[in-house]
């Protein structure tokens, strides 16, 4: 049996591990995605073994060194992180499993530094989680994005460095720019980094302060794309569809509200979080944020366009739940990191699937493709409710305790705010699966009908996989509900 | 009185500000390393002023002389007057090797070859 | 010989350097000037230890009693600068064989080595002493010899920047001079212990308040303090490669080091800091300085000049911190003055291997070098996130303690602004990388050449430092923090 | 009389540096920088700087002047004009740090006062004890050679890093290989007048060096002030009677060792003191009693530095007119 830390010691480390396999078999293809699938499915066995200690209270830590007096790279497994790092390592599997089918079925090149820095990223992603302190944190969520950004700019073209140069630019730049100043400053004014359950803050702390450091959080968090610095998330859509799928639905961008939930539970404490006076404003930030950008959705027309920009809603749904400083409006947020990118994966797959089968990026390009790609639609449809939030799909439990903390909150605007975008993201979602069944045949151009087939199997397989997510997550969301209960 | 007390530093700070003024004005690179020099050789007058003792003599000791001048600063500008030449001189080589590497040793004209290329 | 360290620090390489003429053979030379400079280096490492354990080391040359003969005084600031200006020159000196074999005809390689070496004991020499005209003799030393090494450069404007850096530097050092006059007049007396001891009685003359002006405009012409920088970005770009890398590692640094030493030591915090309005001088200064030159930076075509204008910048955030005026501001200055030397050292001599490969230092040279030269590329990323200030850096640690002097004694903006100046060097950095990793070769298909071992094994050297000096800080904050808490509680 | 002396010296300094900013002819301005040298050695030694003014004519009125001829005759006699936005700059900046000059100068002391804090502090020891401690009458000797040697050692550096600095500049220009005829390096060869008179004034000027170096002691003079007298000697020898007459009796290469040697034997000497358990360029014990070590020790770094000096000042005529005649041969 495997001491509990040795087992946080291995999920951080497995990432690395992976990564220099991946490397030394680089030239043998299938070796190599082995090494990947592998090592995912051994990461979330590892990180499920954490699950009943963490449950029971555990204190599982670790620390890897102390970089000056009080600074130091200090790991936890304690139940928000716990639940991050679940998700984020069966999601990594999944996605090798989609990417093996695309990144062949599209031919793409220099596949051995995208398996390898997707590693990277996955361990980056189990630092943020892990993280003991804010440093950590901070190292972490760092190399996240830089190890991202070659990523975004894999394709090497002149659009993708530009799209490159807008990720790398607004997320070091926020990174660097707020959350660093809010680091320093919460360390000066604290003298402590450390997590800690009721917040750090002396009850005494001036609260016009906490309000200028809660703002510099909020946008110093880029990944979390609150408005304005969402710029970067449509940008990253240059990238190939797996790494929308999975950083851009999952790793980075809930990295992103994970950080703010830490910070507003762990740094703040809901209860100082309640008292400050600029929640209130930086909430109704985050509800303009989200129905600013289904609005914008609405007006895509490039379909990972739409859907990124439907993340940007999406998350500030997270942010507002963050916010709010009530459990129910915390509880559904942590959920809905969990439901959302269980939907939104699906849905980029899905993308990806229909540019490899049938080279479409254009939503208008999509009608009557039902026919010839049915499994696809269909995971479309079913993914897209849960980005909705109604049944048959887990989606609608997050979107319940959102609703449950505007309430407690007494926040009515808020409430009509999320309504409403909800009613929007039927009108940018749901269109796309039901004229992809119902309506003619999209290519009136005369040319001669391309034979269509469904995408690659192992594609495929995934798609199956998390759309089935979709839906089990109603029936079963009792694991996830439980662990943020005992993060409260 | 005051003007008899400060005359000698008053003139010494004009010798250097018309020194600067040469160095600064640029035009020609030996003009440049004339004003350096002037600029100098001001502030040793200055520093020699500061060692002058009113009836003093010279630092030698000589039998029956009982003041003299402050020898601190001539060793001082000793070899100051020294690190001058040495200046002087390298600015000077380098004067040469800019006139044959740009065929000219005016600061303006040097400029424009830079910036043509 | 233990007692002597302190002279010995300066002493070796000074008379090595005549030895050289009469060794000879360039190849021999240079093991000569590299083993003299590993002694130096030894020395100075003893030195520290010397001053970490039993205090300030106080050396009489010639015997003389301090006033009147010329004293060397090691406290732990000078101590550290002298660490860090000998191991850079000496790791600096291991890469030099190799590119200067290229770079210079073979007769000028003897005198190359032999102007180093004096340039280095020069500097040395300003760190060590503690008489102030004895400053201004080896700034003289270190000056002449960085004029023509910057000369030897090829592209001919290099004479033209060591003309104007000459004329530049002769107009600070004889300013220096000046204001060394000047508080000669009012106190009789050159050593810096005594001018500090005697200074506080005459209190706020204008002839002091002038000696201080002219002293500081005399050491900032030198430092490259922004406006004074003009001549700094000529210099670094046209130099040959591993001068370049010397002087940005070493150079600066001095110059920073004598202006903390004047302002904290000399004339003591409270008069420059209090009395003057110096604090907003420095921060302001020095903020228009990390802000004007990153964004010149920005728009370099050449990247030895792209640097060079971020040396100004970095300059700023040492001065920034002086002018915070607390001794965590001063701490921050002192760390980042290592690291700084740790991240130029790194990245010039990582252009050295490109210059050596490429033979040129433009952007459009870079192109597609990601594969060409992946070692040499990948000390040049390291040492850019360094200069980004990216946690797990040495570049992190100096940032972290700057902004937190900062926002320590409430200056947000003054934090706000500083940071702004890291992400404008992610901008001039990115630039680099982009082009390096994302971009395809000019002439593709070109196999992988990667710099020759001996420059990519001191450019690895000094990467690495980034690294370690980023988790391990255990010596640079011991040492900073104790040079700091003395200088301040000495003045105060 | 002496104050009425002062007055009208430091005037003439003034006119000379405005005529020397508003001369266009740079020969003229050469030459009046040489006058400018001169005055100003004059000056000092009205203010019983004796040494100093030695020097000051040596380098102010002697090498520098020469060494900027010979550049000129490279680069040409005459300078274009100066825009006038440039000027105007210029002069508000010189203005400014004049008047903060002017400024500094209320609180100073008065010129010539006794009581100054630069009279009372550090020197009386050097007037009052040097006869004892290092016994020898030259005051500025005593300080230049003992209680401050460290800064001369650091001096004596500074000319040989000039010295390098110019061969690594010019050495390589122009291409060594061709021989250039004799007389193209001796304007002067064709004058048999100034030929026989240089044949008999150039070994008292190589004794007297010799004096002057030994002499340092007791009056005014020293190592530095001996090698430019030295190297001058050369120096007319070698513009009498060819570069190349010289050069066979010394080569550049030659120099450059003897140079080196110069600052090493001032180094070695300070090594010495430290052998003898005492400090760097500590003499004292080099002989019996420690008089005579300062004695001794004074000797052997004044050569150390005439040595240096008289080589580098060589080295950097023989570099320069070698510039000149291969543009001549060119």
């Amino acid at each position: 049996m495997i001491g509990n830390e040795s087992l946080l010691q291995l999920a951080l480390l497995l990432p690395l591990v992976a990564v220099a396999g991946i490397r030394l078999l680089g030239r043998h293809e299938n070796l190599r995605e082995a090494v990947s699938l592998l090592a995912g499915t051994a990461l979330f066995a590892t990180v499920c073994s954490l699950y009943d200690p963490v449950f029971r209270g555990e204190l599982v830590e670790i620390r890897w060194l102390e970089l000056m007096p009080g600074l130091s790279l200090a790991f936890r497994a304690e139940p928000l992180g716990l639940l991050f790092s679940l998700i984020a390592s069966f999601l990594w599997s999944v996605t090798t499993l989609y990417a093996i089918g695309y990144m062949r079925g599209h031919g793409e090149g220099n596949q051995t530094r995208f398996y390898s820095l997707f590693a990277v990223s996955i361990g980056a992603v189990m630092g943020i989680a892990f993280a003991e302190n804010l440093f950590t944190l901070f190292v972490f969520y760092e190399v996240l994005t830089l190890s991202t950004y070659p990523l975004v700019t894999h394709a090497g073209t002149d659009k993708a460095r530009a799209g490159g140069r807008v990720y790398l630019g607004i997320l070091l730049g926020t990174s660097i720019g707020f959350f660093l100043l809010a680091i320093v400053a919460t360390w000066l004014l604290a003298g402590t980094l450390s997590f800690t359950p009721g917040g750090v803050f002396d009850a005494d702390t001036p609260r016009s302060l906490l309000s200028v450091l809660l703002a510099l959080y909020v946008f110093g968090v880029g990944k979390a794309a609150v408005m304005p610095f969402h710029r970067w998330l449509p940008a990253a859509m240059v990238a190939p569809t797996p790494v929308s799928a999975l950083l851009h639905a999952v790793a980075v961008v809930k990295a992103g509200v994970f950080v703010l939930l830490k910070v507003c539970l762990l740094i703040f404490g809901l209860d100082t979080l309640g008292s400050i006076p600029a929640t209130e404003w930086l909430l109704y930030l985050a509800g303009i944020s989200v129905l600013l950008a289904s609005v914008v959705a609405l007006r895509q027309q490039n379909l990972k366009a739409r859907l990124a920009y439907s993340t940007v809603s999406q998350l500030g749904y997270i942010t507002m739940g963050a916010l709010l400083a009530t459990s129910a409006g915390f509880s559904g947020s942590a959920l809905h990191i969990v439901m959302h990118a269980f939907g939104k994966i699906t849905l980029f797959f899905c993308a990806g699937a229909i540019l490899v089968a049938a080279h479409k990026t254009e939503i208008h390009q999509l009608r009557g493709i039902g026919r010839q790609m049915p499994v696809t639609m269909v995971a479309f449809f079913i993914a897209s409710l849960s980005i909705i939030g109604i049944p048959p799909t887990g989606g609608t439990w997050s979107k319940w305790y959102l609703m449950l903390g505007t309430l407690e909150a007494g926040q009515w605007l808020l409430m009509a705010l999320l309504m409403g975008s909800s009613l929007l993201s039927i009108a940018y979602l749901l269109p796309i699966p039901l004229r992809a069944f119902f309506s003619g045949n999209g290519q009136d151009s005369g040319g001669p009908p391309v034979a269509i087939r469904e995408a690659p199997w192992p594609s495929l397989l995934a798609i199956g996989v998390t759309t089935l997510g979709c839906m089990l997550l109603l029936f079963y969301p009792n694991a996830f509900y439980q662990l943020i209960k005992v993060a409260l | 009185m005051l003007v008899a007390a400060l005359y000698n530093y008053w003139i010494v700070i004009a010798l250097m500000m018309i020194g600067l003024f040469v160095v600064i004005l640029g035009g020609n690179l030996v003009k440049k390393i004339i004003g350096l020099n002037i600029f100098q050789t001001s502030v040793f007058i200055f520093y020699i002023s500061v060692g002058k003792v009113d009836g003093g003599s010279a630092p030698i000791l000589t039998e029956g002389v009982e003041l003299y001048s402050n020898p601190l600063p001539h060793v001082l500008i000793l070899t100051a007057i020294v690190v001058g030449i040495a200046t002087t001189a390298l600015a000077l080589a380098l004067a040469i090797r800019i006139k044959q590497a740009y065929g000219t040793i005016e600061e303006r004209d040097i400029q424009t070859r830079d910036s043509q290329c | 010989m233990l007692a002597h360290l302190p002279v010995l620090q300066v002493i070796l390489p000074l008379v090595a350097a005549p030895s050289c003429l009469i060794i000879r053979k360039s190849g021999l030379v240079w093991l000569f000037t590299f083993l003299v400079s590993l002694a130096a280096l030894t020395v100075s490492a003893l030195l520290l230890q010397q001053v970490i354990d039993s205090g300030v080391i106080s050396y009489h040359l010639g015997g003389w009693d301090a006033p009147w003969g010329i004293e060397y005084r090691i406290d732990i600031l000078n101590a550290w600068v002298l660490l860090i200006v000998s191991a850079l020159g000496t790791v600096v000196l291991a890469a030099a064989h190799t590119s200067i074999r290229r770079e210079l005809e073979e007769g000028q390689q003897i005198l190359f080595y032999t102007l180093y070496l004096l340039c280095f004991s020069g500097l040395l020499g300003i760190v060590a002493t503690g008489d102030v005209f004895n400053v201004f003799v080896f700034l003289e030393i270190s000056s002449l010899s960085t004029y023509a090494l910057i000369a030897l450069g090829r592209d001919r404007r290099a004479l033209w920047a060591a003309f104007q850096y000459l004329v530049m530097g002769t107009v600070g050092a004889t300013f220096l001079l000046i204001g060394i006059g000047f508080l000669y007049m009012v106190t009789g007396t050159l050593n810096m212990q005594d001018l500090a001891a005697r200074l506080p009685a005459i209190g706020t003359s204008t002839t002091v308040l002038a000696a201080f002006a002219f002293i500081l405009v005399g050491i900032c012409l030198k430092l490259a303090l922004f406006p004074l920088h003009l001549w700094l970005p000529n210099a670094y770009a046209y130099a040959p490669s591993v001068v370049t890398a010397f002087i940005a590692a070493t150079a600066t640094k001095v110059a920073v080091y004598l202006l903390i030493r004047f302002t904290v030591s000399i004339f003591g915090v409270d008069f420059s800091l209090s009395v003057l309005p110096l604090q907003h001088l420095l921060i302001g200064l020095g903020l228009l300085g990390v802000l004007t030159a990153s964004v010149v930076a920005v728009y370099q075509m050449n990247i030895k000049r792209m640097f060079a204008y971020s040396s100004v910048a970095q300059v700023g955030y040492m001065i920034v911190g002086i002018g915070l005026g607390t001794a965590a501001g001063l701490q921050a200055t002192l760390l980042h003055l290592f690291n700084h030397a740790l991240m130029k050292g790194a990245l010039f001599l990582a252009l050295a291997g490109v210059v050596y490969r490429v033979g040129s230092a433009n952007i459009s040279a870079f192109r597609g070098l990601g594969r060409r030269m992946p070692w040499t590329m990948g000390a040049i990323v390291i040492g850019g996130i360094s200069l980004i200030g990216m946690p797990l850096t040495a570049g992190f640690i100096s940032k972290w303690y700057l902004i937190s002097a900062a926002v320590d004694s409430s200056h947000w903006l003054v934090a706000l602004l500083l940071v702004a100046g890291s992400l404008l060097a992610v901008a001039y950095v990115w630039r680099l990388v982009e082009a390096a990793y994302f971009h395809s070769p000019e002439t593709p298909d070109k196999p992988a050449d990667e710099a020759p071992l001996s420059l990519l094994i001191p450019t690895w050297l000094l990467a690495l430092a980034n690294l370690y000096f980023g988790v391990d800080t255990r010596l640079p904050l011991a040492v900073t923090e104790m040079a700091s808490r003395t200088l301040f509680g000495g003045a105060l | 009389m002496e104050l009425l002396v002062d007055i009208a010296l430091l005037g003439l300094l003034l006119v000379t540096a405005v005529a020397i900013a508003w001369a266009r002819d740079l020969l003229a301005a050469v030459m009046l920088a040489g006058i400018y040298g001169l005055l100003s050695a004059s000056f000092f030694m009205v203010m019983g700087a004796v040494d100093v003014a030695f020097t000051e004519a040596a380098v102010g009125a002697g090498i520098s002047p020469l060494l900027m001829l010979a550049t000129l005759s490279l680069t040409g006699r005459f300078q274009a004009g100066t825009d006038t936005r440039r000027v105007l700059f210029s002069l508000s900046l010189v203005i400014l740090v004049g008047a903060l000059l002017v400024a500094a100068t209320l609180d100073m002391p008065a010129f010539g006062s006794p009581e100054a804090p630069a009279q009372q502090h550090v020197a009386p020891r050097y007037i009052t004890e040097s006869m004892n401690e290092i016994g020898i009458p030259n005051i500025v000797t005593s300080v230049l050679a003992s209680y401050r040697a460290y800064d001369t050692l650091g001096e004596v550096v500074v000319i040989f890093t000039a010295g390098l600095g110019v061969l690594a500049l010019l050495m390589s220009l122009p291409p060594q290989g061709e021989p250039v005829r004799g007389e193209l390096l001796s304007p002067m060869r064709g004058h048999r007048i100034l030929r026989v008179i240089g044949k008999i004034l150039i070994p008292p000027i190589l004794v007297f060096a010799l004096y002057v170096q030994f002499h340092g002691e007791y009056g005014p003079g020293g190592g530095f002030q001996a090698g430019v007298i030295f190297a001058v000697g050369f120096i007319l020898y070698a513009m009498l009677f060819g570069l190349d007459v010289v050069a066979r009796v010394v080569s550049n290469a030659v120099v450059q060792v003897i140079a080196a040697v110069g600052v090493l034997l001032y180094g070695t000497v300070g090594l010495l003191g430290m052998l003898t358990g005492n400090n760097y360029l500590d003499y004292r014990d080099l002989a019996g009693d420690p008089v005579t070590g300062q004695h001794i020790g004074i000797i052997a770094i004044e050569l150390g530095v005439g040595i240096t000096v008289a080589s580098v000042m060589m080295l950097v005529f023989f570099v320069f007119s070698g510039q000149l005649a291969g543009r001549r041969a060119g």
